[in-house]
């Protein structure tokens, strides 16, 4: 019942004659995975590379930071072959341990550690945030588009900051709203939030909320407007309302990166995944889905996405990271 | 009731509840399924199973037992304060910042790091009473509405104007401290950092000053009845803005430790995720507000908290049932049997009822 | 018989406070109990009324045994309790605080404007006066008092327990309440009657039930007996007379000029009060408690603003400083009220005995715990505190004993200038007699005393002059030596009664 | 809006008129919205859904009654921990019974139904404030009145507030403290039962962990603000949610979210200048253990 809508470049191709392998991989998180899709992702990548390379796989959870390194430094104790961890709030911690760990393999999804025994898988969201936000441009028809986010904080400018500027691309007189729930275990405020941009004239509302999103769609239902999820293609649960999703496959990178480490590829340094290599994208344009187009995005719009989509990964059109400090 | 009396009874009734309580969480285990004599090695062995994990234990008590030791001071000067959290916060930034921005040699930082962490939780608590003093504003409404104010308003610290510029830059968080403010660490491999120390200093100073100053015999007065108290010539006020001020003083302190020993830069939600201030409340509230007991009560805490990450890594027993397990061995610590449980429900019907 | 209690026994810990005691009540009867403070009264009566059960012993109600488990039960049985320290609730009328527990209904609703009815009614009936739409904490103790017993009644009680119910009124409201029990005692309600006041044994009981030392003494019918005799077997010994020497006044200890308090209403309640305490006397304050008297000390010791006025102690202008100002200054204050002033209950002997002596029991702000320590047992001893330790909690104590620590506190400052209100209320004739003869002894040292005291024997007997306050003013002045009870009842009722 | 947090707080309110400081609110809310939802998905039924998720509190909060008067424990360490097992125990169920983790959401789960009131439904802007709200909105105001009439002019609601003002004189008159504390107990339970339904079925139709987000210190801090009394709390309550309506209106502005994120709560601090010691607020800190 959880799990829709698989991201497309299936991790499973090519796994098939796995050899018998006595690996031991961990995948420490430094928070709960609750309710972030993203991390259930990875869990699930996890656990399918471990089944299909028969490796030992383990995932750990942690409560809150400090929590984290402890659980970091006990999975070291517990001498695993290969410890996975994610985001940024692994950053300061892991950069602790891994330098004083020289011989152990980590690797880091999200975000990039430079270290020599690191690997860092990371993602570039606002390759995809911009082109959902082209498509929102191309698409609304009041030219009001809203994003109910989580936080005011800098990791959703991930999200917010490329999607305007997609979305003034390709509709400069469309007004964007911005709404923060606070949190991001809140679909009523979330729920809320929609229904107030809803009211100030948006047909298009974005989630970008974590379990806040459901409240969004929620809304969307109620008041028929349309609406968009985040990590994984969620159209399928509701393609009337839900038109569109924004895909970023942690559970392919962490698959890839235990295939790799089982095969003997593996290595430190950082890699990315953006449009190009299909690691984040929108259904309908970089990646197939089994929902029907709902004609609020045509087939034209997707067209010029994809156009855009093909500047951005041939390196015609280049964008900033928010992130990136000057 | 003599004292010999009255030390075995306290001692007793704990390890009571404590079994009663492992009982309870046993059948927790039982019903999904999982071993309970594993569970509970486990969850030894997360706590105390060796020194790297003692040390991790000590670690997670030490903000705990600040909070509680705080809360201890006020609660015996009679005043509720429920605004630890927001005390600890702003202790924490302010302490990040000044580590941050105050030139100077490393040590200077980390002492000047450290005093305005305690002031700025002891300032920001000591607004409270004043207010509770001076416009008769409930403390217990105003304490823990001051906590939202707090943790926004350092949120938008570390979201905004002293963001992190360095790195990926993702989180509101501040930058990292130089290693030269850094507290150090008491052995190398673990967590544990002087901050354990400044706490446990902090207990036997407190100890000594409720039991053997005038000022500790004021406050408790102060606390147990304020007319007598007044009527003896001892100013309710000062006593009061003392006790916050000494209370949100080490709540701000736990925060600056946290940050000055533990994650060396200010960052927005990892003091408040823990729980820490809840946990400091009920250590508080388990010791009678004694010093020694807050610090058993927080290492058992932390134990707790420890056991049941060691429970989460090790066993097939998922996180939630641990956290399950963990509160309620809680609520049965807190309860009280047998002989003093009739002994307690006289004072408290003598008191009406009491905390 | 009505009621029997039986070889009842009830034991602390190590301390016994009833040793096999036997208890008779018959119907229509008014059936004294006295004894020393800590002699086992109020144990006894909480025995009876279900709050505490007995480590042995039975209670027999018209001759079937029975076991009261809760005061619910006791209700049930017809025996209502007045408590020594009241059980009312402060913010609700006095009519809901004498119908809870069998409150009128209509409908399903609770029907106040009957409680009112029904609460007058039974005031007329047992002719005690309230007001029944009052608040009860806005009532004077007297009233408060007279609320209790019409709780019980309303109950239904047919056996009324009241436990040192005088102790706390003025002679006016003695005398009242002393009529209303024999009232009682005449429409067929049976009276169980603690106090330490012998007079008032004398006047209402029919029998007498001695206690001493958690045991029966004797059990007197009252035509019978004497007062001499029943102090005799309270205490086990012979009172002295109380000799009183003249005075030899030095001087002015305390000068209060032109004092005015107001009330929370913004009425003075202490209107423009002068007058001087010299080293070597002692002064009373006689008058119907509401007139001032509270208002007056609290504002002497800082404890209450003054709005104009000056107050001079030992030559320093204390006006409105601070209590601890003041303190230091040479006062020392027995207060009204031990609970809510005199001490702190949760807190142990020791710790309720150093307030007050914080500096004198410090250096450099750190406490000297073994002369702290050895200062309270000394007290005690001196005293005779009735407790098990100096560790004890201060609850623990029977009201009487802790009155005793408080007055040993107070002496112990060994300051220049002494209040005293009420030092020897709930206090019983041993001890009291001990008090006053310290409080002498005082004066005798040089030492300014101001005595307050609603009991006007005690004003008499200790006073060198007698200030009389009526509506916050002084009505008049008399010499201690010389004044007559009717001469003071007369200036304390401004030539007509308050109560009525 | 205010819904959930009034009705949490009017539970609140019960339990301190009753001498119980209950800061587990925020749990029994908690536990409400996750059996409001699991009672959805076994019946079927919405309506029985409410009933389940008010009888699964009331079972939970039997719990907070049985330590916290049985065995004497210190109710707000008892409260404070039944948090964190609320939180625990939710998330854990999620995943043993929906088999999800962090959000149970069904497209096709039907939730409480909107009713619109005639004639006030057309009154502009007003009628879509006033109208167009789950049953459960409509019953809390009716709530409001019954417990208002319940505290204030029954014979149970006075021995209620006798045994809240005065525990030992209660005890003293045969009143026992206990069943009426336990009473409260389970009353609050059954109105933070009903404000988990509100929550999980009448604002969204789905549950996430720790969706409560806070909103039960919010309810405390109403019914402090409300001094314990339904009126009051209702007042409390609806002048928090008014604020914080005004907040998120604010967020398009140049202030930096944080600071109008702080407004309900600054301006609740404020609110207290003017609403201050009535009296009950003092027995309110006698019995919440701030003794002053
Ligand atoms: N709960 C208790 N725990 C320990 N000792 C107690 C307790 N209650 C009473 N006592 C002791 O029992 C003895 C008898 O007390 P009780 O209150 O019956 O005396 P009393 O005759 O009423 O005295 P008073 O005239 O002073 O009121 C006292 O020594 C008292 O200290
Ligand atoms: N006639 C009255 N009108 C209004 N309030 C009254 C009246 N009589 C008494 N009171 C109130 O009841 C209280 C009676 O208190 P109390 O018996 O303590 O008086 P007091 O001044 O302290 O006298 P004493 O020192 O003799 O006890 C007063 O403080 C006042 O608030
Ligand atoms: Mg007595
Ligand atoms: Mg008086």
């Amino acid at each position: 019942k959880e799990k829709d809508g698989a991201s497309s470049p299936s991790p499973g191709a090519g796994g098939s004659a796995a050899p018998k392998s006595d690996k031991k991989v961990v995948l420490v998180l430094p928070e709960k995975i609750g309710v972030n899709p993203f991390f259930q992702l990875m869990d699930e990548g996890v656990k399918k590379a471990g089944k299909e390379f028969n490796v030992t796989t383990k995932t750990v959870e942690s409560t809150d930071p400090n929590a984290f390194e402890q659980n970091l430094r006990a999975a070291l104790a517990d001498k695993y072959d290969l410890i996975i961890t994610a985001t940024f709030q692994a950053e300061d911690a892991l950069k602790k341990v891994a330098a004083e760990n020289p011989k152990q393999a980590f690797t880091i999804i999200d975000t990039v550690v430079d270290l020599p025994n690191v690997r860092s898988v990371s993602f570039r969201e606002y390759e995809s945030s911009y082109l959902l936000g082209a498509l929102a441009g191309l698409s609304t028809k009041k030219n009001v588009v809203g994003m109910v986010a989580a936080a005011d904080i800098p990791l959703i400018k991930k999200w917010t900051t490329p999607f305007e500027q997609g979305l003034k691309a390709t509709n400069p007189n469309a007004k964007f709203l911005v709404n923060y729930v606070g949190g991001f275990t809140d679909p009523v405020k979330a729920k809320e939030l929609a229904l107030l941009q809803f009211g100030q004239g948006a047909d298009f509302i974005i989630g970008a909320s974590a379990a806040g999103d459901f409240g969004v769609f929620e809304a969307a239902k109620e008041k028929n407007f349309f609406t968009s999820g985040q990590d994984m293609d969620h159209t399928s649960k509701d393609p009337d309302h839900i038109v569109m999703s924004q895909i970023k496959s942690t559970d392919v990178a962490a698959y890839e990166t235990i295939k790799e480490f089982v095969n003997g590829s593996y290595k430190a340094g950082a890699i990315d995944y953006g449009l190009k290599e299909k690691g984040v994208g929108l259904p309908f344009v970089t990646h197939e889905t089994q929902t029907k187009l709902n004609p609020f995005i045509t087939q034209e719009t997707i067209n010029k996405v994809k156009e855009l989509n093909d500047q951005i990964v041939s390196g015609k059109l280049v964008l900033q990271n928010p992130l990136a400090q000057k | 009731m003599n004292k010999r009396k009255e030390w075995a009874s306290s001692l007793l009734h704990p390890a009571m509840a404590m079994v009663f309580g492992l009982l309870v969480g046993a059948v927790a285990v039982l019903l999904v399924g999982a071993s309970v004599g594993e569970t509970y090695a486990e969850m030894w062995k997360g706590a105390f199973g060796s020194f790297y994990y003692l040390t991790n234990t000590l670690t997670r008590a030490t903000p705990i037992l600040l909070i509680a030791l705080g809360l201890s001071m006020a609660f015996r000067a009679g005043f509720f304060n429920l605004g630890a959290e927001g005390q600890m916060v702003l202790g924490a930034v302010s302490a990040a910042l000044t580590a941050l921005y105050l030139p100077g040699p490393g040590w200077l930082k980390l002492i000047a790091a450290i005093v305005a962490g305690v002031a700025a939780g002891g300032i920001w608590a000591a607004f409270a009473g004043w207010l509770d003093a001076k416009y008769k504003i409930n403390l217990l409404i105003s304490t823990l509405l001051l906590n939202y104010v707090a943790i926004y308003f350092a949120g938008y610290l570390v979201a905004k104007p002293f963001k992190d510029t360095t790195g990926s830059a993702a989180l509101a968080q501040t930058p990292m401290i130089d290693k030269g403010a850094w507290l150090p660490k008491l052995f190398t491999g673990s967590s544990l950092h002087a901050g354990f120390l400044l706490s446990i200093a902090a207990v036997v100073i407190l100890f000594w000053v409720v039991r053997s100053t005038s000022f500790g015999y004021n406050l408790t007065m102060t606390g147990s009845n304020g007319q007598f108290a007044a009527y003896g010539g001892v100013r309710r006020v000062p006593m009061m803005l003392a006790g916050m001020m000494i209370s949100g003083g080490l709540a701000g302190l736990a925060g600056t430790v946290e940050v000055l020993g533990m994650q060396y830069r200010y960052l927005d939600g990892a003091l408040v995720t823990p729980g820490y201030a809840w946990s400091g409340l009920m250590a508080a509230l388990l010791a009678n507000s004694n010093p020694i007991g807050a610090a058993l009560a927080s290492i058992l805490l932390a134990a707790l908290q420890t056991g049941a990450m060691g429970v989460e890594r090790n066993t097939e027993v998922p996180l939630e049932i641990a956290s399950v397990i963990q509160a309620v061995i809680v609520v049965f610590v807190s309860a009280k049997f047998g002989y003093s449980f009739i002994k307690r429900r006289k004072a408290r019907n003598d008191r009406g009822s009491a905390v | 018989m009505l009621l029997q209690m039986e070889q009842i026994t009830k034991t602390y810990g190590e301390l016994t406070a009833n040793k096999a005691v036997d208890f008779t009540l018959r119907e229509g009867e008014v059936h004294a109990i006295v004894g020393e403070n800590g002699a086992g009264k109020t144990t006894l009566m909480r025995i009876l009324y279900g709050m505490e059960q007995p480590t042995s012993g039975a209670i027999r109600i018209r001759g079937k045994e029975a076991s009261f488990g809760s005061p619910r039960d006791a209700i049930t049985s017809g025996i209502g309790m007045v408590h020594q320290h009241f059980m009312l609730f402060s913010s609700f009328t006095v009519a809901e605080n004498v119908v809870i527990g069998a409150e009128p209904v209509k409908g399903a609703w609770f029907d106040r404007r009957k409680a009112v009815e029904r609460v007058n009614e039974l005031s007329r009936t047992y002719g005690i006066p309230v007001e029944p739409e009052r608040k009860a904490g806005e009532c004077s103790l007297g009233a408060q008092q007279r609320v209790e017993i019409l709780k019980v009644l309303h109950q239904g009680a047919e056996i009324i327990v009241l436990d040192e119910p005088t102790a706390v009124l003025t002679p006016l409201e003695v005398k009242e309440l002393l009529a209303a029990i024999r009232r009682l005692a005449g429409q067929g309600k049976s009276i169980i009657l603690i106090t330490h006041k012998l007079h008032e044994v004398m006047e209402v009981a029919d029998r007498i039930t001695v206690l001493r030392g958690g045991q029966v003494t004797g059990v007197l019918e009252k035509a019978e007996t004497n007062v001499e005799e029943l102090s005799r077997l309270m205490v086990g010994r012979e009172l002295a007379e109380l000799n009183k020497s003249r005075p030899m006044p030095g001087e002015a200890s305390l000068r209060v000029d032109k004092l005015l308090v107001r009330g929370d209403n913004g009425k003075p309640v202490v209107d423009e009060v002068s007058f001087r305490v010299a080293q070597g006397e002692i002064v009373g304050i006689a008058g119907v408690s509401g007139n001032g008297q509270s208002e007056l000390i609290q504002s002497l010791c800082g404890l209450r603003r003054a709005d104009q006025g000056t107050v001079a102690l030992n030559g320093r202008d204390v006006t409105n400083k601070l209590p601890g100002v003041i303190r230091e200054a040479g006062l020392a204050h027995i207060p009204e009220d031990r609970y809510q002033w005199g001490t702190a209950k949760d807190r142990t002997l020791v710790e309720n005995g150093l307030m007050g002596h914080q500096s004198k029991f410090s250096r450099s702000g750190v406490l000297q715990k073994k002369r702290i320590h050895q200062a309270v047992s000394d007290w005690v001893q001196k005293f005779g505190v009735k407790t098990s330790s100096v560790q004890e909690k201060a609850q623990n104590l029977s009201g009487g004993n802790l009155q005793k620590l408080i007055v040993a506190r107070e002496l112990a400052q060994e300051t220049p200038f002494l209040i005293a209100a009420e030092p020897t209320r709930g206090v019983d004739i041993g001890a009291m007699e001990f008090i006053h003869k310290q409080l002498l002894d005082k004066r005798t040292e040089g030492g300014a005393i101001l005595l307050v005291s609603s009991e006007l024997s005690e004003v008499m007997k200790l006073s060198d002059r007698i200030l009389v306050m009526y509506e916050g003013k002084i009505a008049g002045e008399l010499d201690g030596h010389e004044a007559t009870e009717e001469a003071i009842s007369l200036l304390m009722a401004g030539g007509k009664s308050k109560h009525e | 809006m205010v819904t959930p947090i009034l009705l949490a707080a009017l539970g609140g309110a019960l339990c301190a008129r009753a001498g119980v400081f209950n800061v587990a609110l925020e749990g029994l809310v908690l536990v409400g919205a996750f059996s409001g939802i699991l009672g959805n998905y076994l019946t079927g039924s919405v309506f029985l859904a409410v009933i389940f998720a008010v009888v699964c509190v009331m079972l939970f909060s039997l719990l907070f009654g049985y330590v916290s008067i049985h065995l004497q424990a210190n109710p707000i360490v008892v409260g404070i921990s039944l948090n964190f097992l609320a939180l625990g125990l939710t998330t854990f169920c999620l995943r043993a019974i929906f088999n999800v983790k962090g959000t149970y959401y069904d497209k096709n789960m039907v939730g409480l139904p909107k009713w619109d009131i005639p004639l006030v439904q057309d009154i502009p802007w007003l009628g879509g404030v006033l109208s167009g709200h789950s049953p459960l909105v409509y019953l809390t105001i009716v709530i409001v009145l019954l417990l208002h009439l319940f505290l204030f002019k029954t014979i149970v609601g006075f021995r209620l507030l006798a045994v809240g003002e005065n525990g030992i004189a209660a005890k003293s008159m045969g009143i026992g403290i206990r069943r009426y504390q336990y009473g409260a107990i389970l009353a609050c339970g059954a109105l933070c039962g009903l404000a988990g339904a509100q929550l999980s079925l009448g604002q969204v139709t789905m549950f996430t962990e720790g969706m409560t987000s806070g909103r039960g210190f919010i309810a405390l801090v109403a019914m402090m603000l409300g001094q314990s009394s339904p009126l009051g709390t209702m007042g409390a309550s609806l002048l928090f949610g008014f604020m914080d309506a005004v907040s998120i209106r604010l967020q398009g502005l140049s202030i930096p979210t944080q600071f109008t994120m702080m407004i309900p709560y600054v301006v609740t601090l404020i609110s207290l200048f003017f609403f201050k010691d009535k009296g009950y607020l003092a027995e309110a800190q006698k019995t919440s253990g701030s003794s002053r």
